[in-house]
């Protein structure tokens, strides 16, 4: 009688409890993690490829310094909103969307330990993104760069709605990241199967539960700093008013302080997937594991000891731009060391060439020299040169880009078979895969010259005659043939959802347990309870001798016969609780306070409603009896 | 065959960038420093760069050796499921370590030579640099002098510059010469450089180095640029002496001077530019537009967006947004105004009267900017 | 339940004690300050005192002492991540201050704490940033603390702002008449006056000749030349009277205040300034004139068109003539020009009598006129303002 | 105890035992632990905020003019004593004690509305002195910072009076404690929280 499941099973009076299993009702409704994923992964592709058309006429625009593709407003707008959905709406959900749908098959559990506040995290962060771009057809998109430095951000500077959608937008997206990285901790700590130790989860669970830790860390400063600018603009307060005594330096503290974790946040979950796929692909152990674990930790712990590296020309002085510097390369050491980690992965392996393993490899090419530029940067001296130029564009998107993005195309072709029952091209996917990798290196290669040679970001355009054309022009192109690759994915996507070839639950031969359930896995996940006693469980089960180990008994997993498997009910409140946020910040933003108040009063009901609701659901039970509600 | 035409392209497609490469000198670019502390950054790349270099050799070797040694066979055997090797595992900590050691210590020696505070003597530059939307004031309090966005100073000297900024974060700088700093409001922010003691540019008699903001400051960002000219000191000092008692010319023989001195109080110039040849002892317009004194002295106009030709001027002024969307100048004209052309080139040949020996003829620019 | 041994009800009345002794303590060490203790070793009680207190609840209240390890090890992970990164950040803002305090051109001023009057403090502080953007502009940066350069006296340093350039310099051509004026102050003068003058013509309805000779007396004590003027102001003052009287009751439109401060000190500020005075001989005054346009016959039109289609040619503002040029400003949104406009109407004076905001929709009538800027001027002479 | 529904009772009441969990932690008072470590930060960034801008307001009133130190003392010492309420409260419903439970559990929500009731005082009192958050750095970073924790006392405030309530609707035993503990931890959060506050913001300031 260790644990605490909510007892609380008084039925909603007002919503009674949806039951569909299909439709939009299904979905708006829904706590199932395997849809939720699906959904955050849906939404964080389509704003990727918002974002990427944005990139496109960012490109364009600085194809020749006499381009007037776009107005310099135009061109802020376009920067910022390609930045804030790459960051906030695309990359790091496609992260947390990846955890949704399989942390738990990982794990051996049925669901994320909260399953409505998961919904509620997926909703509030969908709303949220979407409220940020209703900006562009509600008098203009925020066009203060990601960071937004005060004092940008303040009514005298920029009157237009811009900056409220990106700070309520992005408040409200933040709550639902937290609540998410609080649920995926709980269900990583209390809900792995039996036998599996910490020493014996899967990299990529151990990376989402180092990046959780991180989020909770991280996004409270950047919810305060939004708080601050959302009061000074709405309520009038003095935060960042310079004429009051204010120091704008404050926000750039507040904002590095989450905005480097951020970057962590973000690749993190990317070293998980590239953890599980280059064992799988090399029929071979992860070398080092507790070493990529510990580094792990280690990367998580001084990430938030490095903020200031932003900052370096701020004039901090010497001797704080001397301790973030050395912060900064501690930090190096070791993402080193998960690179030749990975080597050692491959060494000795039997490595077959497959889509996903083309994207690892040029992950850690392009991961490597990120790394290499990420030393530069880190050296104050000479961060005061390129600090703020293309040097440093082309370095976070060799690590945010490269790094992240193409580890995470790598997944959705890795996991696509387990999240469709279908097969993507391998034909197609190499294709793709060669020509988005050779397009990437062509758009952000040149960039590290075009800083050298003096070129700052965020200009729409920039000095003609001082070395830069040719390198802008061979950036543009390569972001053309990038586009050309990222077509051809979505072709494949496409394909493969209607006429992809149909596998069975293990069609690359892994190691993990989600490949033990069918493909796609049915929605109460395992028949069985796993049983787990060894790091690769279901490797162990295949190949026993070449493991050492004696793999559990096929019926050591508990049946699930004396309770079934409890199936959470879906609920309304998620949804609910997310709109009246939503609502009431638009509320806020157009000075009508009444709406607010009411979307207040409604998000307090809906909280209530919440709790005295109850888990409810029924349970599935396989001892041949149907499932009963 | 279109195929021949492709296979004769690509070679040049992949070989253009590459030799372009080659050099990568330019007016603006960090690998041609030409002050003391741009060099040490410039050192400090080029340390890291060619302690990069086996770094990558190395992970790029190993890495394409495990993938052409480790690829799948037809009759590949089950590898060898080992979960690691504590001793090679140590090795490959401890060689990402001394890398990190090698490059942290220049590094940190590096911020202590060209961070640190100075104690400004009388033997300094000192130059108060503000940055507004989107222009850049520089005064010389030593000397009494406030100009805008081109910064002279003497060949050899130490320059302390103290940055601040009077609406929202800007970015000094400066490539060649030192690298940069933000001016933020209510911070005071510090810069210093050290310059040649030679020019190197002997017959112009001065160098020119370009520069430009770095940090998003919206609007015209991308034009607010800025140019440092480094003079030998004799000519300094005769730049300083023509700023603290500019010449005042009242008359002109020139009538298309006169029109323009009388065109920049009617177009209300003076009610936001001070132009202190104007009339004697007089302080015009407002302190967050550029000042215009002795403007004939300058290479640039519109934040170093254009050579101060007599064309470039009289086009900046007829149509400022479409030399530098975004900015504050209003345009002055009706785009029908039929005297819209001769005044705006009137008003350019005044300006550039301004603190020219003679008053009438534009100084011919010898600007080594290449815009 | 499981969750280890629990603490008796003995323990926590000990604990809630301490606590309540130890608070009481922090508060004498406040209240009656110890001068042996030093305000160094004060403040270091203090935090040692509140951690004490924090420590207890933690461990006695949340059981943190006897509950699972990974709870200690979360909730310490978070606050060792918390203390570091705020305490680093609070030392980031607090040491440089402290370090400037001491020397010793600052330390009397800090020693005098809140004594140090407010307009002093600014300077000491902030170099001058709670004042307006243009003053502070302005204000040369308050000398570097460690740089010490004796700034001489410039010749540039003069700082009116008046336009009064010497009289050969205004014989040069007839359109620089508008600075005529010999001296700042006299000018000054005559636009105080003059509108006085203008406003008692008003009010007896006088005869245009009566009037003009009111105001000329008025403007010749200031200069001889703005006398030519004044009949046209007075012009102004008597169409003003009917055009009050026949007022329409004000409609009760309401409008966006913020935003048209903002539209106006984005676009208009620069020449018409913050107060609206303009500046003298190149931007007319808006304040106290706007509403003078604004109550003449067609005026509220007037005013649309000249934000809409600019301004060109000589006008005269209390008997100062202005031949600057307005550019057009029908590149703004219609709702901006109408608030900017309200907000001139309204930002320096009462709102004219009558006074109906400007909405969009006023604005976009206008605009199908497409006047040139020679047009409004045009349009000037006939409302009887010139 | 059991995770079913309720319409799942009817077909045999514990027929379900408990799903299986890797840790002995229950699954709510982890997460409000991970809540609370998350918390630290937030307010931490909000005193952060106040430190760095403190001294920097350019017009009064100052923290001088206006700090009662002896009756902050009072409501911290209120708040203080909620806290050791609180425990009992726990204590009470973890022997089955629902009574003393009851009453400890209004006795900790009393004490905090007293708490809430010094605030708005002294709020009242700092605005008739002239402050506000638009007067300068100090009120500004002031009440927000102060606000917030208010705002946290009132969540909690409404959190155990809806227990309070809970447990007259439907039967408390003394398996449910975990839900008090949450809330009680919530409670002592905010508890520490202002003690962190009442040192660094208000006694500080006299020294």
């Amino acid at each position: 009688m260790a644990t605490a499941q909510p007892t609380v099973t008084t039925r909603g009076k007002i919503f009674n409890r949806p039951t569909w299993t299909t439709g939009i009702g299904s979905w708006l409704t829904t706590v199932d993690h395997k849809r939720l994923g699906l959904l955050y992964i849906c939404s964080a592709f389509l704003f990727m490829l918002l974002a990427a058309g944005e990139a496109g006429l960012i490109r364009l625009q600085l194809l020749t310094p006499t381009m007037k593709i776009v107005n310099p407003d135009h061109f802020n707008q376009l920067f910022t909103m390609h930045g804030v959905t790459m960051v906030f709406l695309a990359i790091m959900p496609l992260g947390i969307g990846l955890a949704n749908y399989f942390v738990p098959l990982q794990i051996g559990a049925r669901d994320l330990a909260f399953p409505r506040l998961n919904a509620f995290g997926y909703w509030i962060y969908a709303l949220g993104g979407l409220m940020i771009y209703t900006s562009w057809f509600l008098g203009g998109a925020p066009d203060v760069g990601w960071f937004a430095y005060a004092p940008l951000t303040s009514l005298s500077h920029n009157p237009g709605l811009g900056v409220d959608f990106y700070m309520f937008g992005l408040f409200i997206s933040g709550i639902g990241t937290t609540g998410t990285a609080m649920n995926l901790i709980v269900t990583i700590i209390n809900m792995r199967a039996p036998g599996m130790t910490m020493m014996r989860v899967p990299v990529f669970t151990w990376m989402i539960l180092i990046m959780s830790f991180m989020v909770i860390y991280a996004f409270p400063p950047l919810t305060i700093a939004f708080i601050e600018v959302i009061l000074d603009r709405t309520f009038g307060t003095l935060f960042f008013v310079q004429e009051a005594g204010a120091l704008p330096i404050l926000w750039q503290h507040l904002f590095w302080i989450f905005g480097h974790p951020e970057v962590y946040i973000i690749i993190l979950p990317a070293f998980g997937v590239i953890s599980e796929i280059i064992p799988t692909f090399s029929r071979k152990s992860l070398f080092g594991y507790p070493v990529m674990i510990l580094s792990g930790i280690l990367i998580g712990f001084m990430g938030a000891a490095v903020w200031t590296h932003h900052m370096f020309t701020t004039g901090l002085g010497p001797v704080v731009n001397t301790a973030f510097s050395l912060t900064s390369f501690v930090i190096g050491i070791p993402t080193g060391i998960k690179i030749f980690n990975w080597l050692g992965t491959m060494w000795g392996g039997s490595i077959r060439f497959t889509t996903p393993i083309i994207y690892a490899i040029a992950f850690l090419i392009t991961f490597t020299l990120g790394g290499i530029t990420g030393i530069m940067l880190a050296m104050p001296t000479f961060d005061a040169q390129v600090h703020d130029t293309y040097f440093v564009v082309a370095h976070f998107h060799y690590v945010m880009g490269g790094g992240a993005l193409l580890s995470y195309l790598g997944a959705l072709y890795y996991w696509f078979p387990k999240m469709t029952g279908r097969m993507m091209s391998e034909r197609l996917g190499k294709i793709a895969a060669v020509i988005t990798v050779i397009g990437f290196h062509g758009i952000f290669f040149p960039q590290h010259i075009a800083g050298l040679l003096g070129m700052p970001r965020r200009i729409q355009t920039y000095p003609a005659g001082i070395g830069l054309e040719l390198w802008n022009a061979l950036s543009t192109m390569g972001s053309w043939l990038m586009g050309i690759g990222l077509i051809l994915i979505l072709i494949n996507v496409i394909h493969g959802l209607t006429r992809g070839k149909r596998v069975g639950n293990d069609p690359w031969d892994a190691r993990t347990l989600e490949w033990e359930t069918s493909s796609p896995p049915p929605y109460y996940d395992f028949e069985v309870q796993p049983v787990v006693n060894s790091l690769d469980p279901l490797w162990a089960r295949k190949h026993p001798d070449a493991m050492h180990v004696t793999p559990p008994a096929p019926d050591a997993g508990a049946k699930y016969d004396a309770g079934g498997v409890h199936i959470p009910g879906q609920s309304w409140y998620p949804f609910l609780a997310s709109a009246a946020i939503m609502f009431g910040c638009y509320a806020l933003m157009y000075d009508n306070f009444i709406l607010a108040i009411v979307c207040g009063l409604f998000f307090i009901f809906t909280i209530f409603g919440w709790a005295f609701e109850g888990v409810g659901g029924h349970h599935v039970h396989f001892d041949g009896a149907k499932e009963h509600a | 065959m279109p195929m021949r035409w492709l296979r004769r392209a690509l070679p040049v497609a992949f070989l253009a960038p590459l030799l372009a490469g080659c050099s990568l000198d330019g007016v603006q670019s960090i690998m041609s420093p030409a002050a003391s502390i741009a060099r040490e950054q410039h050192g400090l790349f080029m340390w890291t760069w060619y302690l990069s270099i086996p770094v990558m050799v190395g992970v790029f070797g190993v890495l394409i050796y495990v993938l052409f040694k480790y690829r799948r066979r037809k009759d590949d055997k089950m590898p060898d499921q080992s979960h690691g090797n504590p001793m090679t595992e140590v090795i490959l900590t401890i060689v990402p370590i001394i890398i990190v050691i090698m490059v942290a210590v220049p590094s940190v020696r590096s911020i202590f030579r060209t961070q640190t505070v100075v104690q400004a003597t009388s033997d300094d530059v000192v130059i108060h640099v503000t940055g507004y939307q989107w222009w850049w004031k520089f005064e010389y309090p030593q000397y009494g002098v406030t100009t805008a966005n081109e910064m002279h100073i003497p060949a050899g000297k130490r320059v302390i510059l103290q940055l601040n900024s009077g609406d929202v974060v800007h970015a000094f700088w400066a490539p060649r010469l030192a690298g940069k700093v933000d001016l933020i409001p209510n911070q005071d922010n510090r810069l210093w450089f050290d310059t040649d003691a030679d020019i190197k540019d002997q017959d112009a008699g001065f160098d020119v180095y370009t520069g430009q903001c770095a940090e998003l400051c919206l609007g015209a960002h991308a034009y607010m640029r800025f140019r440092v000219v480094v003079s030998e000191q004799d000519e300094f000092d005769d730049w300083v002496a023509d700023f603290q008692q500019p010449t005042v010319a009242t008359t002109a023989t020139d009538p298309l001077v006169a029109q323009g001195r009388q065109l920049v109080a009617t177009k209300g110039c003076i009610g936001c530019h001070n132009i202190g040849n104007y009339s004697e002892g007089m302080k015009f317009g407002q302190p967050q537009y550029p000042d215009l004194t002795n403007f004939g002295l300058r290479h640039t106009v519109g934040a170093a967006v254009l050579d101060a030709t007599p064309e470039n001027v009289a086009t900046w002024i007829r149509d400022p947004q479409e030399v530098k969307p975004g900015t504050r100048m209003p345009t002055l004209w009706q785009a029908s105004d039929p005297n819209r052309d001769q005044e705006a080139a009137a008003i350019a040949a005044y300006l550039l009267s301004l603190g020219v020996e003679g008053g009438t003829q534009a100084m011919a620019q010898a600007s080594t900017g290449g815009n | 339940m499981s969750d280890g041994k629990h603490t008796s009800v003995s323990t926590y009345v000990i604990v809630a004690l301490i606590l309540g002794v130890i608070t009481y303590v922090e508060f004498a060490l406040v209240e009656y300050p110890q001068a042996w203790l030093g305000s160094g070793w004060t403040i270091f009680l203090l935090v040692a005192l509140s951690i004490v207190k924090f420590v207890m609840v933690v461990m006695f209240f949340m059981h943190l002492k006897d509950d699972d390890r990974t709870y200690s090890g979360f909730f310490s992970s978070g606050m060792f991540i918390a203390l570091a990164t705020f305490v680093g950040l609070t030392a980031m803002f607090i040491l440089p201050k402290a370090v400037a305090s001491t020397r010793p051109d600052n330390r009397a001023a800090q020693e005098a704490g809140h004594a140090v009057p407010h307009e002093l403090l600014d300077n000491i502080e902030t170099r001058g940033a709670s004042r307006a953007p243009a003053e502070i502009a302005d204000t040369p940066a308050v000398a570097d603390r460690s740089v010490s350069v004796e700034a001489p006296t410039a010749p540039n340093d003069a700082s009116t702002y008046n336009v009064t350039p010497p009289a050969g310099a205004a014989a040069q051509g007839g359109a620089t008449a508008s600075t005529e004026e010999t001296e700042a102050t006299a000018s000054t003068e005559a636009t105080a006056e003059a509108p006085g003058a203008v406003e008692a013509a008003a009010e007896e309805t006088a005869t245009e000749e009566t009037a003009a000779a009111e105001s000329t007396e008025a403007a010749t004590e200031a200069d001889e030349t703005a006398s030519e003027e004044a009949p046209a102001a007075a012009e102004e003052a008597s169409a003003e009277a009917p055009a009050a009287a026949e007022a329409p009751a004000a409609a009760a439109i309401s409008w966006d205040k913020d935003h048209g401060a903002a539209v106006f000190n984005a676009n208009c500020m620069a020449c018409h300034q913050m107060t609206g005075q303009g500046i003298p001989g190149a931007f007319p005054p808006l304040a106290n004139h706007a509403v003078e346009v604004y109550a003449a016959d067609g005026g509220r039109d007037y005013l649309a068109d000249a934000v809409l289609f600019g301004l060109q040619g000589a006008i005269t503002v209390n008997g100062m003539t202005y031949n600057g040029v307005m550019p057009a400003w029908g590149h703004l949104a219609d709702a901006d020009l109408a608030d900017a406009l309200n907000h001139v109407l309204t930002a320096w004076d009462d709102e004219p009598a009558g006074f109906q905001p400007y909405v969009a929709a006023d604005i976009a009538a206008r605009r199908a006129d497409g006047l040139s800027a020679g047009d409004v001027h045009a349009k000037r002479e006939t409302l009887g303002l010139h | 105890m059991s995770a079913e529904a309720s319409s799942h009772a009817a077909s045999g009441a514990g027929a379900h035992p408990a799903p299986y969990r890797s840790s002995k932690l229950p699954d709510v008072k982890l997460l409000m632990w991970v809540f609370l470590a998350s918390d630290t930060m937030f307010f931490g960034s909000l005193i952060g905020t106040y430190l760095a801008y403190r001294e920097r307001s350019l017009v009064g009133p100052f923290p001088r003019d206006l700090f009662d130190i002896p009756l902050t003392t009072v409501s911290t010492f209120v708040l203080l004593m909620s806290s050791f309420l609180m425990v009992l409260s726990l204590h009470a419903l973890r022997q089955n004690d629902i009574g003393k439970f009851r009453l400890w559990t209004a006795g900790v929500a009393f004490f905090g509305a007293i708490f809430l009731g010094f605030q708005v005082f002294e709020f009242t009192h700092f605005a008739h002195a002239g402050l506000s958050i638009h007067q300068n750095l100090f009120g500004t970073t002031f009440f927000i910072l102060t606000g917030t924790h208010g705002v946290h006392v009132t969540v909690g405030v409404i959190w155990l009076v809806s227990l309070l309530i809970t447990s007259y609707v439907r039967p408390m035993k003394a398996k449910d404690a975990v839900y008090l503990e949450i809330a009680g931890l919530y409670w002592h959060f905010v508890d520490i929280v202002w003690i962190v506050i009442f040192t660094v913001v208000y006694l500080v300031e006299f020294v």
